[in-house]
């Protein structure tokens, strides 16, 4: 029982969902953005699991006094802030607006952190890109030579370089020519495979063959 | 931003960047910080955001314990009588309780119905998706700008253009057949679909480059004319 | 063309109330108005096809001051009420000029009704100050309908998909023997964790950073329990870090039973699969700190990525793990590539766990995507030749109208 | 001898310390913001039309720009911003601002102060600037507005209702608009404007995007979409073509500095693949 109930109910409700996409009538054509409103509130109220978990793991190495537990300390210290800054101290629900103490942490400490990690990307595109773009064969030869016209065609220099030739070989057009013939019909090739593979996956978890995710008896 | 903001923005700049010469303890510090921050973040946004307007507000919670708000369900359903089809918000709540059986050992395997409900949810959701936006429109797009034989523009550069793409498609789509050997005619074709792939990957990471060093080029910004007032 | 050839198509394959279109056609122009503007044509309003009621679509032959574009024209205003002598209550306006594919008229939608209730409509013209008024014959009530009919080929190609996985399901589980191509990035899972063992080194698992409402995110965590299962057999140590609480559940009972099945459950401990943040970047942060630290010895990508890709692979490769990845994510595939020794190209994401488990049934459902391609091939091949020769517009057969 | 220690360098860079390309990366795109380097930029049709439609206005025209977009693309999209508060101010238009992204206000109010520093001249808050704000609700927005922008916008971003100020006097649609500019980065967007309010009401709108958007709005050019700037390139075009070469001017150095940069490592790590490869052969596959 403490696996063919929620078998019943994956199935059920994948079976449900899918037929709603074809119904506009009440209650078929809400339906969607019902359950996906319930799915919210399931993830809302998951996430004190996963934060107990992180307050549990970091504690442990504190209390342990495991390598490097003063950071697990900061951790802790970090959440803490932001949870009671967030709760009791920026106005309930209107906490995100502008001056509340919880947004100003947002601006001042969280964004930052958010946009230089997200910068880091600049420096990894050269070092992946030295290291992925060399001529081992020829898939990796194609690779490298899509790459580079691309690359080029996207400053000035490139069209600098081949403004000798005529216009239609300037690198900017066939950069954008290899952008929108090649590169577009691999990408669709991409996308018409994943669109099957999402409905073998579907359907294999609604019909419960796929149930790894139920974990054992 | 003022200028304790922009220092603290600074420090916390630098020790991640810290990270592209080694680990330090400079850049742990960051670290900590960030998955406190973060973590906490989340952790108060779905309160605030998923689980009091959709299901507090819905049910009428949020009025029952006094807080300012609109009737819920609740207050229709018992206080004047009227069905109110809110309440089904009761069957997410119940739901979610639920998943907090985990924290109970023995009882905890009550959390899979919401998972299955989740699980469920995702595959009828998924199961039509892609198929209208990535499979029916892409055939629609690779067939519909061809000019019949005849017209004008049917020998011009750009009909052959959509032949090649129609190739590409093709042979792309070949190379993740499964079931077939990739030997002979299927086999040519799959190769020549992994060479249009890697056109794809090379092309497309060409074209995100630009786009990750504007964002480097934002930090550095914000580093030399907010922090450090270098340029103007 | 392609409105006939579905509702062909769709009589064999449904019994479903077609939807009674009510039309209701215009009186003639009120004459009282100024005579300096000409009003409207005939309006006809109609229920809005294919929808779950609450609105109208009101078209109207545009004023022949508007198609002459003489200076001065201000457009429509549309009002509406529920008798046809008014009173009439202005709902909005529009410009002047046509609807693109049919420019003697123009289209408005009130999506603002009330189901049930009869409306009249009427359009005043406008030109320098003076109005003209054209108005609804007879009334129109707006209606929830029962199927999308812009949807039939979404249909047909659901249905047949369908038919086809299930199908080569059932002939696996009758014991037909199915070929599958090698997939060499699968290939490696098995070298990759015993390379770790030998090692003595950890195994990271990262099952993506999207919630359990993305299906890469479920595939993924499939492909976790066929690698769990080897780690367990080899007695290889697997870290499950997530960013999602869900797919910590979630991550855990899949661990849990994997350890089961290969007959260790004792080694199974919860600490396997712990939670970080939700963040996709603190998460990246997180990582790339615990890569450098811990040195893995293989790393697996598996599930939905965004921007962070790039930032975990290319940690991962600078100590030396072995990297296989695996996404739906197009834009972030490239960054795999570059970055891991093997990858998973969309599709083959979702065929992983099937691979892996060599269960019939599971295999039987990848040959079904495989007809999915083979129909599709076809169809490309013949609307080729179909819009080459120019005989119809086959391509629009595949556009998807509602939804 | 000069040949065996080509070879020796030429294995030493094979592998290379990647710490050595990020501190290129570092130094190539910061250079051109300490030091002024010309470059020449080619401009565009895409962003000569967008300047042209905007050069054909008349002084004083009412035009609105929404800014759609978060911080996380001010470095594209912030230069094209300044520039169009700049131009306005030399043309005197009247700017009416909205944000379909709840952040477009205040990248807004960002903006503007720049602009204002450069042009040496200030906006008159509700004479010929003012900020709406933002309003949730994507696409309907834009489709209200269709019928009514008092509707849609009672209150300005401060909180004040917009009737007292002489900039939304006749103000009451799309119709009393001259131009919208819009900036984005995502759904809603580019393509939203186009959908509701080019093509229902004829609106004449342009568009500046970022890198990864821009091609995907080339099909609506010409009647739907008059002009389009894409990511910094874009930028320093419009820059340029308005003679108020700024930020995205200057950061197009950096760009293609760093561009080279990558390039260039490209081709040494492939001269240095087949030198050092030797008479080994090359792999199978």
């Amino acid at each position: 029982m403490k696996r063919e109930i929620p078998l019943l109910i994956a199935g059920i409700v994948g079976c449900v969902l899918v037929i709603q996409y074809f119904i506009p009538h009440t209650p078929f054509g809400t339906l969607n953005d019902v359950f996906s409103d319930w799915f919210s509130i399931i993830q809302a109220t998951a996430i004190w699991l996963g934060a107990l978990n992180l307050i549990k793991v970091a504690g442990d190495k504190v209390y342990k006094k495991q390598k490097d537990w003063p950071f697990s300390l900061i951790i802790i210290i970090s959440f803490f802030i932001m949870v009671v800054v967030g709760f009791f101290f920026s106005g309930g629900r209107r906490f995100l607006e502008p001056g509340t103490p919880f947004s100003q942490l947002y601006d001042y400490v969280y964004s930052p952190l958010m946009a230089m990690m997200f910068a880091l990307l600049a420096f990894f595109v050269g070092s992946a890109s030295y290291r992925a773009f060399r001529a081992r064969n020829k898939e990796a030869t194609i690779l490298l030579l899509a790459a580079f016209f691309v690359m080029l065609g996207r400053v000035p220099l490139g069209d600098a370089l081949t403004g000798w030739l005529p216009q239609s070989l300037h690198m900017s057009n066939v950069a954008s020519w290899i952008m929108n013939v090649p590169h577009l019909a691999g990408q669709r090739a991409i996308m018409i495979g994943i669109a099957l593979g999402t409905v073998s996956t579907s359907l294999r978890l609604i019909l419960g063959i796929e149930r790894s995710y139920l974990g054992g008896e | 931003m003022s200028t304790f903001g922009i220092w603290i923005g600074a420090i916390l700049t630098l020790g991640i960047l810290s990270f592209l010469y080694k680990d330090n303890p400079f850049y742990k510090l960051c670290e900590a910080i960030f998955l406190g921050i973060s973590a906490g973040y989340w952790f108060v946004s779905l309160f605030w955001q998923n689980l009091v307007p959709k299901l507090f507000d819905n049910l009428g919670v949020t009025k029952l314990v006094g807080f300012q708000a609109d009737d819920g369900a609740l207050q229709n359903l018992f206080g004047r009588g009227q069905y109110d089809e809110r309440i089904w918000y009761l069957v997410a709540g119940v739901l979610g309780v639920m998943m907090l059986m985990r924290l109970v050992p023995k009882a905890g395997w009550i959390s899979r119905w919401p998972l299955a409900f989740v699980v469920g949810t995702t595959a009828g959701v998924y199961l039509t998706r892609y198929l209208a936006s990535n499979a029916l429109d892409q055939i629609n797009s690779t067939l519909k700008d061809f000019v019949a034989i005849g017209q004008p523009g049917f020998l011009s550069g750009m009909n052959f253009n959509y032949l090649l793409v129609l190739i590409g498609v093709l042979a792309g789509l070949t190379y993740f057949y499964f079931s077939k050997e990739h030997k002979g005619i299927t086999g040519g074709a799959a190769r020549i679909g992994i060479y249009f792939i890697m056109v794809t990957f090379g092309a497309s990471f060409g074209y995100t480059v630009m786009s990750r060093m504007s964002l480097l080029i934002g930090r550095l910004d914000f580093l030399y004319r907010e922090w450090l007032h270098l340029i103007r | 063309m392609k409105q006939k050839f579905w509702l062909g198509l769709l009589v064999v394959l449904l019994i479903a109330a077609g939807p009674h279109a009510q039309e209701s056609a215009t009186a003639a122009p009120d004459s009282g108005a100024s005579p300096l503007v000409k009003p409207p044509g005939e309006v006809i309003a109609s229920d809005t096809p294919n929808d779950a009621g609450g609105s109208i679509t009101i078209k109207w032959e545009r004023s022949p001051d508007d198609i002459a574009g003489v200076a001065g024209f201000g457009g429509y205003n549309i009002l509406r009420g529920t008798s046809p002598d008014g009173p009439f209550e202005s709902i909005g306006e529009t410009s002047g000029g046509g609807d693109p594919d049919d420019p003697m008229h123009k289209t408005y939608l009130d999506n603002n009704t009330t189901d049930g209730v009869a409306y009249y409509y009427a359009i005043d013209s406008k030109l320098n100050g003076t109005m003209a008024r054209a108005i609804t014959a007879t009334a129109i009530v707006s209606k929830q309908q029962w199927f999308n009919f812009g949807l039939v080929n979404m249909l047909i190609a659901t249905v047949f998909l369908i038919s086809a996985i299930l199908y080569f399901i059932s002939s696996a589980k009758s014991g037909k023997k199915l070929y599958i191509r090698k997939i060499a990035g699968l290939e490696a899972v098995d070298e990759a964790v015993g390379r770790a063992t030998e090692m003595g080194k950890k195994i990271f698992y990262i099952p993506g950073t999207q919630d359990m409402d993305n299906v890469q995110t479920i595939a993924g965590l499939t492909i976790l329990g066929r690698v769990a299962r080897l780690t367990a057999q080899y007695e290889a140590r697997i870290d499950v870090p997530v960013s999602r609480s869900l797919v910590m559940v979630t991550a855990r009972e899949v661990v849990k039973e994997a350890y089961l099945k290969a007959g260790r459950p004792d080694s199974y401990t919860d600490d396997m699969v712990y939670y970080l943040t939700d963040d996709q970047f603190g998460y990246a942060a997180g990582i790339d700190g615990m890569i450098v630290r811990q040195k893995p010895a293989t790393i697996f990508y598996q599930g939905a990525f965004y921007a962070e890709a790039l930032l975990l692979a290319e940690t991962g490769n600078s100590i030396g793990a072995i990297q296989i990845a695996g996404t739906a994510m197009p834009s972030q595939l490239p960054f795999f590539v570059a970055a891991c020794d093997y990858t998973l190209i969309g599709e083959e994401l979702f065929a992983a766990s099937a691979y892996l488990s060599h269960e019939p049934r599971l295999l039987g459902s990848l040959k079904g995507q495989d007809w999915g391609k083979a129909a599709i091939i076809l169809a490309l091949l013949l609307g080729f030749l179909i819009q080459v020769s120019g005989l119809f517009d086959f391509a629009s057969l595949f556009s998807v109208a509602g939804g | 001898m000069a040949g065996e220690s080509l070879k020796k360098f030429l294995e030493k860079m094979m592998g290379i310390d990647r710490r050595v390309i990020f501190l290129l990366i570092f130094v190539a795109l910061s250079i051109p913001m300490f030091i002024a380097i010309k470059m020449k930029i080619p401009v565009s049709p895409e962003v000569e039309s967008l300047v042209d439609t905007m050069r054909n206005l008349p002084d004083g025209a009412k035009v609105m720009i929404s800014l759609d977009y978060d911080p996380s693309s001010e470095p594209e999209l912030q230069p094209m911003a300044e520039t169009f508060f700049t131009y306005a101010l030399q043309r005197n238009f009247k700017v009416i601002v909205i944000g379909l992204w709840p952040q477009g206000a205040i990248q807004a109010e960002r903006a503007k102060t720049v602009a204002e520093t450069k042009a040496g001249r200030q906006f008159e808050y509700g004479v010929d600037y003012i900020n709406l704000g933002y309003q949730s609700g994507n696409e309907l927005v834009i489709q209200r507005m269709g019928s009514s922008i008092p509707a849609m916008f009672p209150r300005d971003y401060f909180g004040q209702p917009i009737g007292q100020y002489p900039i939304m006097q006749g103000v009451r649609n799309f119709s009393n608009i001259d131009y919208v500019f819009n900036l984005s980065a995502g759904y809603p967007g580019t393509l939203e404007w186009v959908l509701f309010a080019a093509d229902p009401f004829h609106v004449v709108v342009g568009a500046g995007n970022t890198a990864v958007q821009a091609p995907q709005m080339y099909p609506y050019l010409g009647k739907q979409l008059k002009g389009l700037a894409g990511g910094m390139k874009g930028g320093a075009e419009f820059e340029i073509l308005t003679n108020l070469e700024g930020r995205a001017v200057k950061y197009m150095v950096g760009q293609t500095f760093a561009h080279t940069v990558i390039v260039l490592f490209i081709i040494v790590a492939n001269v240095a693949y087949f030198a050092t490869r030797g008479g080994k052969k090359g792999g199978a596959l």
